[in-house]
């Protein structure tokens, strides 16, 4: 089974063929889950004018807040931004866009784009800043607005366990928008916490399936908390 | 006298019914799950994923890999479900969820919600709240009854960019419970000692008091 | 916990609700995960009129067949329903409608009913029968259609494993359509191999978490298999 | 001569590339599994949401909860995954899935094809073949090249229902291989001991033939 290793050795392959004005979606909800080491590579390639889709964008010197660094990142999507000076920063000089969407909207986006549905109706938004310009039609007598899909040129995901075939499992709340973001990249790049051999997994409890997988390699995870909170009392 | 934060959530939680399933927002929102009436058990949701949301770890469990919508380290209780964001908002969206409580900056009489945005000052986005809004089969809205300059946040229509239209149905402030029916505010109940004329003055929206508003009991 | 103790003891109270011209969807791929004892009990009620949801709808005798034995469907929706011959005596007879929808569609109009989206847009059955009359609409350079979400009265779905909650996973391809029917119902029925305790299945690998189901039952089953093919040879 | 099924199934097996995830239909497309040459591996999708069909079971193995889309048992190959219905379109419709090879009463100059339905006869339904011909990269239509009477099957517009537009782009019969470009077939080979007369004769929608047309090698 030759051709389905997709197994590669450095962060180089791993991401080779990103350039400048690319769109990439990204795994990871807030610092969780997030592939650590390709977004640090994004920063060493050097990278300009890319669209980044993901949830958050990192913090201040970590996550994809390394991206911002170097103003590599022009346009972001994002249901919340909230956690970076830097972003601020660029955002009110006019030098970085966002574009704020409602979080399950994103998520749906993302699948959709996977799925071949180029657009769905939903709720969310109706009547609200997001949904502005946007087309309404009534179902039942409730008003929806027709949001489209989402597809990247790349897909960076973080998975804790992948086979060698691209069969990816997720650990915990590590989970989050990472199974979709893997299947709206033409390219899907997943780095992992451990590659195991195909049929280590068990078939039915693989969160992505290796058909939407390209390029997996193995990282190092520092696992950013973003906020430490611990019970206070005995439990 | 107006009700402290832990009243309001205290108030919230009465809500709840065995069963249960509920999203709770940040801050006051939160503070119901510490409320819930020992008879009863509910399950709460965290939009990045989680169904059964557990208290907050100790030292040893603090695990990065297992966080909440807040982006807090928390645990997973007993029976607890874990899956993706489309999961999870396909859960909220659909109406499965039976509780969303959250917090706003204005409701109006229309049953629309402002609590995302300030014209002028840094937008941070929405996160999941539009998707809550729209979703749910039951809102609580919680927020004191007036701004920090004494303004109503009870509406004839909200004045900042809104959330969702026509989604509020129940409010719990820190005067009043009042649910929202036919373009106006109905008073349900009023904080211990809190009179119906401070409600009045303080609810820019239509108010209509029923002959007999009941206290609130804790 | 006990308000999300969902387990049921008889096949009565599974159904309870259960009447003439309601909407039922169900899971199940041909003879494969379907809620066989669910099924032989809508047949013992005698409820008629119903619309089924369903891939298929079983075989003569068995599954969903049973319940065209006493004329108690009115209208399939299904992409294949070549395997009975009452199925196509009654729709010769025009006592049975059928709305043929791709199988590929149905799914996603059953997630889309549990889902809150009440249309997407699909290339599948564009210039066919199947998008006479739908709407139109282009997407970069090319048309397709809008499809509606499915919703049900009652979903009955068959899964392998479930805890008191709730909370279910599916055995192999007896997954197929389950989890979908399981979102889509107003009131959801399961039916089990096993009941386990809260806690025994691993949070990561549940298929369909527990806030779909409203009530669970164990139950027996034959799962008569359709075609049962050997390999020829030594393997 | 005219190709056997299987030799239809061998030609098919030649378009695989090593890595190819492959939707193979009922019939002589399924039969095209047993002759993906030894130096490469391609893993099938059966659309009822098994990726990495393996062979049939052995009577030990045989299990109900374990069939393919035909609604035959089968075996799942080492690194297969098992999903939902939706999961299993998802990547169908997506594109995600390279090849889609499947039956056909017709195919026509433009790339439609019919070959779910024939009015008059019973209809038992087009299963996943529309999202399959709607979502696959590549497709290949494998059939005889004229029906039992003798007619065409290769037309210049489909008589029968469609089951999708504009989406077939290659076509390997008992007699040649053929792509769809700019409203005409194109023939590319031909089966060997066939004659380029005897193809036109059988090819009732524009068919263009290039100066040089290879013999299939097997």
């Amino acid at each position: 089974m030759a051709g389905f290793n997709k197994v590669v050795n450095t962060y180089e392959e791993a991401l080779s063929g990103l350039s400048d004005s690319m769109t990439v979606i990204a795994g990871g909800f807030g610092l969780c889950g997030i592939p650590e080491g390709l977004i640090a590579h994004i920063k060493t390639m050097g990278v300009k004018d890319l669209t980044v889709v993901s949830n958050n964008c990192g913090v201040d010197g970590f996550g994809l807040g390394l991206l911002l660094e170097d103003k590599q990142i022009s346009k972001m999507v994002s249901s919340y931004v909230g956690e970076n000076a830097l972003f601020e920063k660029q955002l009110l000089n006019g030098e970085l866009e966002v574009e704020l969407t409602p979080q399950g909207t994103l998520a749906e986006k993302m699948r959709a784009g996977g799925a071949g549905i180029p657009a769905f109706y939903t709720a969310t938004g109706y009547g609200t800043p997001v949904g502005e310009g946007k087309e309404v039609k009534e179902f039942d007598g409730r008003p929806y607005i027709l949001e489209h899909a989402i597809t990247g040129d790349f897909a960076i995901v973080k998975a804790w366990k992948a086979d060698k075939f691209g069969n990816c499992v997720f650990r915990h709340t590590a989970q989050n928008f990472n199974p979709m973001a893997a299947t709206a990249g033409k390219i899907t790049v997943v780095e992992v916490e451990e590659i195991v051999e195909p049929g280590t997994l068990s078939p039915s409890e693989i969160h992505t399936p290796g058909i939407y997988v390209n390029r997996i390699i193995k990282g190092e995870f520092e696992k950013r908390i973003e906020r430490r909170v611990v019970a206070k009392e005995d439990v | 006298m107006a009700l402290t934060r832990d009243q309001i959530a205290m108030r919230v939680a009465q809500e709840f019914k065995d069963g249960d399933y509920v999203n709770l927002g940040i801050g006051i929102p939160t503070l119901a799950a510490n409320y819930v009436p020992g008879d009863i058990s509910v399950m709460l949701q965290s939009e990045n994923g989680l169904l059964g949301m557990g208290r907050y770890p100790t030292e040893a469990e603090v695990d990065a890999d297992m966080i909440n919508a807040g982006k807090e380290t928390v645990t997973a209780t007993t029976g607890a479900s874990i899956f993706n964001s489309a999961e999870s908002f396909a859960m909220i969206r659909g109406g499965h969820v039976d509780f969303t409580v959250l917090g706003a900056f204005e409701v109006d009489v229309s049953g629309n919600i402002a609590s995302w945005m300030i014209p002028g000052k840094l937008v941070k986005g929405m996160g999941g709240a539009m998707d809550l809004v729209a979703g749910a089969k039951n809102i609580i809205v919680t927020m004191t009854h007036t701004d920090k300059h004494g303004n109503s946040k009870l509406l004839p229509a909200c004045t900042l960019p809104l959330t969702g239209v026509n989604c509020i149905t129940r409010i719990i402030t820190d005067l009043a419970v009042l649910s929202v029916e036919d373009g106006a505010f109905v008073l349900q109940e009023k904080a211990p000692g809190v009179s119906v004329e401070e409600i009045k003055e303080k609810t820019l929206g239509k108010l209509i008091v029923p002959d007999d508003v009941a206290e609130m009991v804790f």
